[in-house]
């Protein structure tokens, strides 16, 4: 239990990473790919959180002065959390955009078939 | 407790995993939503209510509408 | 083998982070910066809500780079999609009736809400960014219901601009009042946990809140424009 | 005084001001970028001699280091602040004539928001800020790439986002670990506290850092992206990504390395990742028939050169790197913004369609030549001194695995004279199979492309303009205990 | 008058050149002959003086040096007087062809460049203007066009391999001595290990040895000499790869000295006899290939790789006597290898480019000024008494039969007959034997092509009979080496093992020349006969196939060409194609493939950790 405790949320966030990673590394169609980035994304979120997080902290609100006395999670990651997520959504939304376009000069998303740019 | 939130984490690794399987790409989509939707619940756990309103907002609602008007205007099936 | 190669590559980073994970134990508070800003947040920026705070006052600098690539990907995105040839009227297939009337009764009530989680950002969770998706939401439902009504463009890039231009000015303001530092919090703090309070973090919030709801909305509106 | 905050927050501000601005008049527009980055240069000029004395620290929003964000105007990024405006004007200029198609707005906008995130991630010292700088300069060139719209722009532009989010994802874990461990993101206190913890647990945020970093910066394994972005771009952004944006990518390694880690037992191993990015760079290059392929291939070996320079640690041969950067800077900007208008006239970016340009451009033709030489590290152009010092500093080490490392470089220097001799002899000695009468790139082109070839002419005879600069600017990057006191106090 | 004056009027001379062109073509040339004379006069009045300045303003902390003395001021006047020369050659030669701005401007800059060279006292200059150089010698030999660029990348290719091996013996110098002034580097290389020494040289002479054309590295030249253009080739012949030479002296006697450079190495091994033999390899195969060739230039160029060979064998001896010999054999391989590469330019001038040996023929009727001068030439390149090229030659010789080394020896006279064959080849197929039909109508030269040729010419004549003015100078230079003196007369060298006296000498052949030409006369008139003269039953003859020319010496070809095949040059040309090869291989790592490219990255990433948690290296 403890060991649950202690890792959970890192063993979630991680999972996230690498799956998101995995499928970056093995799907052939774009739109896929994207899926992955964004589950990746999600990970690191989740990472940052759970780096934050203090055993039985409340959430740094001040909503009113009695909670004053009892511990307050870290509010930095949960700054930089919000920073990352709109990052991740920005680079999502052109990705899609790009995928779109893409799509109107291929005709395929498998990024296999698309390899004018080499070598 | 621990259990509860073991099984949401659970549940968004086999929703994480099931997206690298489906074939329809809304399928996967919906799947990836489905993470994002776990994580915010995730958030609000861990304290924090900020990033769980912005994750439910643009990871689970905006990101997916954004993903499903693109594949409308693309291919539905991974081949 | 190709997911073998990947899975073993995989494992490999995830021994190494699980070495350095090792040093990083969960919920044992280890900063003290964090202590800081919870200690002292509240008389240096005059917020209840510590995280808007930090976001809008102690790194602000983060968020005015955040709304720019926000920014940026709304204009890029209009760059990439942009099409050459002329949008003519089409007929577009209305939605269903009970669409329609929702859209219609549920539109004003998620601005609302947008601009309500928005201006209280300083007070309660919530803030420009989660303000500005409402509202951004709000206008996705509105291509769902009412199609073929559109924001207009220029609407958007002036909000988008303006927006954009208070977060700047507040701070050259600080910069030339504020005992000299960019975005400094140079108006008077207010009293704790009322509307009026904490400076400038709510005009810079609302200002935030509006960029973002406007280059989602723009964002949605490059995607939608052609999907037909 | 001036504050270094205003190098970034004023073209951010002309950048969010440009819808506007486009309200009122379309055509001043594309004046905005120009009017900013003169500012920019001028601002960077008066900062100068004072950054030489101490470095400035500014605090934003007043708040003391480690818990608000500063930005640390050293040497360093001054030096870099001063490259990113001249190249930022120059390219501008070029870019009222050159930019003929799509949007001009939103070119102008991504453009200056492009060079702001440039400027900001050289001048900040907070990670997770310079983690922001550095995803508005990447997104960005993203949507530059991307700009024109054609086939080989989009495909370059989805690979490069792919590998770029690959890559910020990695370096916000590693940012995520590091403020685990530390609880700080300040660039000085992180330094301060990074041989608290054990090497090993410090090494995996680092080498994730590096990774990230490292895609822009273009280090060997790391820069499939480039030759593709480079060449699909339009010209005058590829001179910027080539001129600008690896240049800082490589400045955000340098920085993360020699000031937050501190660490002496990588350097060996950047060495020889810098001497085989150089080589394959070289090598790739060489066979290539698409001149802008060829000259993103070249980039890819110069930044080898680059951090073989830097990874080799002294005094010297980070004056030399730097040195170099500043090289590559001036002159592979000319060359992308020469070629630019060689392949707007002939319609094709293969090598045998620019034969007989000598003729049909010969202004455009001369500069493109002074680049190559300068590239190549000829006398008296701007990378004979900083191939010179480099050389120099690897000799000095006085150990024979420098000396045939070194010669190892000097190969790669004979490969890619042979590449750009030979596009200079087509250019001039080759008839041309199209039409040959003379058609000279417009005034606005050549302005920013004499420019480039005084400064590149300038600093080669005369190197002291630079070097004092440069010298701080090295034992700004060595001396991370100077650096930690300027910012903490 | 002070160094950097005489350098910015070369080189700022050079750029005005190509400005003036732009306006009118008439002052373009006037002023490109006014600089390069007053270069001339420039130089001759620094005659005998020794300045060494440093230069106002350094580079990266180093200190420019000029400076001149005897060495540098022979080298610069033939530089200058080639130099100008060739300018005046080029009025009519380059008259009607595209691109003459660029022309002047490239021939002025090489001059200066060259000019700096020899200028400079220190060794950063050195490789700046030797930089300079190079490049500017790439774009004119390009000039021509067509096989003209695959000449001028192999050029620029081994040049640049050497100014890397030249860049990288600069710098080792500046940072075991901590100064790059020549004297200073002088005074204090005594006390280098003779190791460090011979990894310099050997660097140095790997730059040298190419620009010098000696035998492992000369594959750059022939094709490069043919393809220039004819002013240029005299240039690039007679003094552009002397550069080579003047580089080896400076590194031999002034920088290293000569006891330290004698006693490199032991026995067949040592340093200098390697240099000896590489030398004499140098002449002996060159020379046969020349014999061998069609191509006027090409076997022109041969030739001077044969030439450069003399130089370096009679250098590299290191005797006064030598030393003497190699120098003033340097001198004279400028005037008559100039002399022979403008005369076959005349003609090939003349005959819109032809210079294939095998159609030419019978223009001594023609073109008699050339052929007077193409006579002399190959009299002083074969070293036929009364020439110039006999004086050095017989300093050379002499010194290798006194010093008992035979096989030396044997090479250097039997360099000597094979140049017999090729020179005789050279002037009987271009002047002599029976005109085509085409060149029935062929000019004169005109006056600004005759009158280089014929001051070289005279040169030759001068310094066969009264070589005491050279060997002055040269003696000056050997002493200034600390080799012993030599007791230079006006017509020749007194000394204990055999005087030369040109005065005897000229009495002697002017005696036999009578004879001959009375025998001559009392001979039997020879009849002439139309080419198409020939009987060959009743069939029409093709011309071209049958002309007299075609396979001169064709008995030698058989007996010696498979003993001359290139294979140095099949080597590089191998190897140019197996870097090829690698370079297409190694790109295609780049795959077009996005997902290799992530995997690249987490690769990458997962290296690092493995290497690190595996070996714990950082």
């Amino acid at each position: 239990m403890t060991f649950l405790h202690d890792y959970i949320y890192y063993i979630g966030a991680f999972g996230l990473i690498f799956i998101g990673l995995f499928i970056m590394l093995v799907k052939h169609n774009l739109i896929k790919v994207i899926i992955g980035l964004s589950i990746l994304e999600t990970g690191v979120n989740l990472f940052l959180i759970a780096v934050g997080y203090i055993s039985k902290g409340t959430a740094p609100i001040f909503s009113n002065s009695a909670v004053e006395s009892e511990r307050m999670v870290d509010p930095v990651p949960q700054a930089l959390v919000l920073t990352a997520i709109v990052i991740g959504v920005a680079v999502l939304a052109l990705a899609l955009s790009l995928a779109i376009r893409l799509y109107h000069h291929y005709g395929v998303l498998d990024l296999r078939k698309i390899k004018e740019q080499r070598w | 407790m621990i259990l509860v939130i073991s099984l949401l984490i659970l549940l968004m690794l086999v929703a994480a995993i099931a997206a690298i399987f489906f074939k329809d790409l809304i399928n996967a989509v919906i799947a990836s939503c489905m993470v994002s939707l776990i994580a915010s619940i995730l958030f609000y756990f861990l304290q924090a209510p900020d990033v769980a309103m912005a994750e439910a907002s643009i990871g689970a609602a905006l990101v997916s509408a954004v993903f499903i008007i693109a594949i409308r205007r693309t291919k539905r099936y991974e081949e | 083998m190709k997911s073998i190669i990947s899975l073993i590559l995989l494992s490999v980073i995830a021994l190494g982070i699980a070495i350095s994970l090792d040093k990083i134990p969960f919920g044992v508070p280890k900063t003290k910066i964090g202590d800081y800003y919870i200690d002292k947040g509240r008389e240096e920026t005059g917020a209840a809500n510590i995280v808007t705070s930090v976001v809008v006052n102690y790194r602000c600098f983060d968020t005015l780079g955040e709304v720019t690539i926000l920014f940026i990907a709304a204009i890029g995105l209009g760059a990439v999609l942009a099409t050459r040839r002329k949008k003519e009227k089409r007929e577009i297939e209305p939605a269903s009736l009970v669409l329609y009337a929702g859209c219609r009764f549920l539109f004003p009530l998620i601005l609302l809400f947008g601009a309500y989680i928005s201006i209280h950002g300083h007070l309660t969770p919530g803030g420009g960014f989660q303000g500005g998706v409402v509202v951004a939401s709000a206008f996705l439902l509105a291509y769902l219901g009412c199609r073929g009504r559109r924001v207009s463009e220029t609407g958007i890039k002036t909000v988008e601009s303006l927006g954009g231009l208070v977060f700047i000015v507040v701070g050259l303001v600080g910069l030339a009042v504020g005992g000299h530092y960019f975005l400094s919090n140079f108006l008077s703090k207010g009293e704790l946990n009322s509307l009026f309070s904490a400076g400038v973090i709510p005009i810079i919030y609302i200002a935030i809140g509006l960029k973002v709801g406007s280059e989602l909305t723009g964002v949605i509106d490059h995607l939608v424009e052609e999907s037909e | 005084m001036v504050s270094p905050v205003l190098l970034i927050v004023v073209p951010l501000g002309l950048a969010f001001a440009i819808p506007l601005f486009g309200f009122i008049s379309k055509r001043i527009v594309k004046y905005i970028p120009i009017a900013a980055f003169a500012f920019n240069l001028a601002v960077a000029l008066l900062l100068i001699p004072e950054v030489l004395k101490h470095p400035i620290v500014v605090r934003i929003g007043g708040f003391p280091p480690p818990f608000g964000i500063n930005l640390v105007a050293g040497p360093v990024g001054v030096l870099f602040s001063v490259l990113i405006a001249v190249a930022g004007l120059l390219v501008a200029i070029y870019a009222l004539t050159y930019i003929k198609e799509g949007s001009k707005e939103k070119y102008h906008m991504l453009y200056l928001l492009l060079l702001t995130g440039a400027t900001g991630v050289v001048l900040t010292g907070d990670i997770f800020n310079l983690f922001v700088f550095f995803e508005i300069l990447c997104i960005s060139s993203y949507a530059l790439v991307a700009y024109i719209g054609d086939r080989a722009g989009i495909e370059s532009a989805i690979k490069y986002l792919i590998q770029g989010a690959v890559g910020s994802s990695f370096l916000l874990i590693g940012i995520g670990l590091l403020y685990g461990l530390f609880g700080t993101l300040n660039m000085a206190d992180l330094a301060q506290h990074i041989e608290s913890a054990s090497p090993i647990s410090v090494f995996v945020p680092m080498v994730l850092i590096i990774t990230g970093l490292g895609i822009e910066a273009a280090i060997f394994p790391l820069n499939a992206w480039l030759p593709d972005a480079h060449s699909s771009a339009p010209s005058s952004i590829s001179a910027i990504l080539s001129g600008i944006a690896i240049e800082v990518g490589l400045y955000a390694v340098v920085r993360v390395i020699f000031t937050i880690f501190g660490v002496s037992s990588i350097f060996m191993f950047l060495v020889f990742l810098g001497i085989l990015t150089l080589l394959i760079g070289e090598m790739c290059a060489f066979s290539q028939k698409n001149i802008k392929r060829m000259l993103a291939y070249s980039s890819i070996g110069q930044i080898g050169l680059i951090v073989f320079a830097m990874a080799m640690a002294t005094s010297l041969a980070v004056t030399g790197g730097l040195f170099q950067l500043v090289s590559h800077t001036l002159g592979k900007s000319l060359l992308f913004l020469a070629v630019g208008y060689m392949i707007y006239r002939s319609g094709s970016m293969e090598i045998s369609s620019l034969e007989g340009m000598g003729k049909r451009m010969p202004l455009t033709s001369l500069a493109f030549t002074i680049g190559a030489f300068s590239i190549v590290g000829l006398p008296p152009f701007v990378g004979f001194p900083s191939k010179f010092l480099i050389v120099q500093a690897a000799l000095a080490k006085e150990a024979v695995l420098f000396t045939g490392l070194i010669g190892l470089v000097l190969l790669g220097t004979v490969i890619e004279g042979a590449y750009f001799f030979r596009v200079v002899q087509a250019l001039y000695f080759k008839k041309g199979n199209g039409d040959s009468e003379r058609n000279e790139a417009p005034v606005t082109g050549l302005i920013p492309m004499f420019i480039f070839v005084t400064l590149i002419i300038v600093i080669g005879i005369y190197p002291k303009l630079l070097t004092d600069v440069l010298n701080s600017a090295a034992s700004e990057f060595l001396n991370r205990i100077d650096y930690i006191r300027s910012v903490i106090g | 008058m002070s160094l950097e004056f005489l350098l910015a009027i070369a080189f700022g001379g050079s750029l005005f050149t190509y400005v003036l062109g732009k306006i009118s073509s008439k002052l373009r040339e006037s002023f490109a002959v006014l600089i390069s004379l007053t270069l001339v006069v420039m130089i001759v009045c620094l005659y005998g003086k020794t300045i060494e300045k440093s230069f106002y303003f350094g580079f990266l902390g180093l200190p420019l040096i000029l400076r001149t003395n005897m060495l540098s001021w022979l080298f610069a006047i033939a530089i200058s007087v080639l130099g100008s020369l060739s300018v005046i050659f080029s009025l009519s030669y380059i008259k009607n062809r595209e691109r003459a701005d660029f022309y002047y401007l490239m021939l002025l800059l090489i001059n200066a460049a060259m000019l700096g060279i020899v200028l400079s006292g220190d060794l950063l200059s050195f490789f700046i203007f030797w930089e300079i150089m190079s490049w500017s010698t790439f774009l004119l030999i390009s000039y021509n066009r067509g096989a003209a660029l695959a000449a001028g990348m192999k050029y620029i290719i081994m040049s640049t391999v050497g100014s890397m091996a030249m860049l990288i013996g600069v710098i080792s110098i500046y940072t075991t001595y901590g100064t790059l002034n020549i004297s200073e580097i002088a005074a204090s290389s005594n006390l280098a290990s003779s190791g460090y020494i011979l990894s310099i040289l050997i660097l140095f002479f790997t730059a040298f040895g190419i620009k010098n054309a000696i035998l492992p590295f000369h594959s750059w030249l022939p094709s490069a000499h043919a393809e220039a253009p004819s002013p240029f080739s005299s240039i690039l012949s007679g003094i552009l790869i002397k550069m080579g030479t003047y580089g080896f002296i400076l590194f031999i006697y002034v920088i290293v000295g000569l006891n330290k450079f004698l006693n490199l190495g032991h026995g067949v091994l040592s340093f200098r006899y390697i240099l000896c033999i590489l030398g004499a390899l140098t002449i002996l195969i060159p020379t046969f290939i020349a014999v061998l060739q069609d191509d006027a230039k090409k076997l022109l160029a041969w030739s001077t790789i044969g030439q450069a060979g003399y130089i370096i064998l009679g250098i590299a001896f290191g005797t006064s006597v030598s030393v003497a010999g190699g120098i003033f054999h340097f001198f004279n391989h400028a005037v008559f290898k100039g002399l022979l590469f403008l005369v076959v330019g005349a003609v090939e001038y003349r005959t819109n480019g032809i210079r294939d040996l095998n159609s030419l023929g019978g223009l001594i009727k023609k073109m008699p000024i050339a052929f007077i001068g193409a006579l002399i030439g190959i009299c002083g390149l074969i070293g036929l008494p009364l020439t110039n090229g006999f004086v050095s030659k017989w300093l050379i010789y002499k010194t290798l039969i006194l010093e008992q080394s035979p096989f030396l020896a044997f090479a250097a006279l039997f360099g000597t007959w094979g140049t017999i064959l090729y020179s005789y080849k050279l002037i009987h197929n271009i002047f002599l034997g029976q005109l085509p039909e085409k060149y029935r109508d062929i000019q004169k030269s005109p006056f600004s092509m005759q009158l280089p040729i014929i001051v070289l010419s005279f040169a030759i004549l001068l310094f066969g009979i009264l070589p005491g003015i050279p060997l002055k100078v040269i003696n000056a230079i050997g002493v200034s080496f600390g080799l012993e003196s030599l007791s230079v007369t006006l017509w020749g060298i007194a000394s204990e093992t055999g005087a030369l006296n040109t005065i005897n000498l000229f009495v002697a052949i002017l005696v036999g020349c009578i004879v001959v030409a009375f025998i001559f006369k009392a001979g039997q008139k020879a009849i002439s006969v139309g080419q198409e003269d020939n009987y060959a039953a009743g069939a029409a003859i093709p011309k071209d196939k049958y002309h007299y020319t075609v396979d001169f010496y064709n008995p030698l070809y058989r007996m010696i060409t498979p003993y001359l095949k290139d294979f140095i040059d099949a080597f590089y040309m191998k190897l140019a194609g197996w870097t090829q090869n690698l370079c297409s291989g190694v790109r295609r790592i780049y795959t077009g493939y996005v997902g290799h490219y992530v995997m690249y990255i987490v690769l990458f990433v997962a290296l690092l950790i493995f290497i690190q948690v595996k070996w714990s290296l950082w």
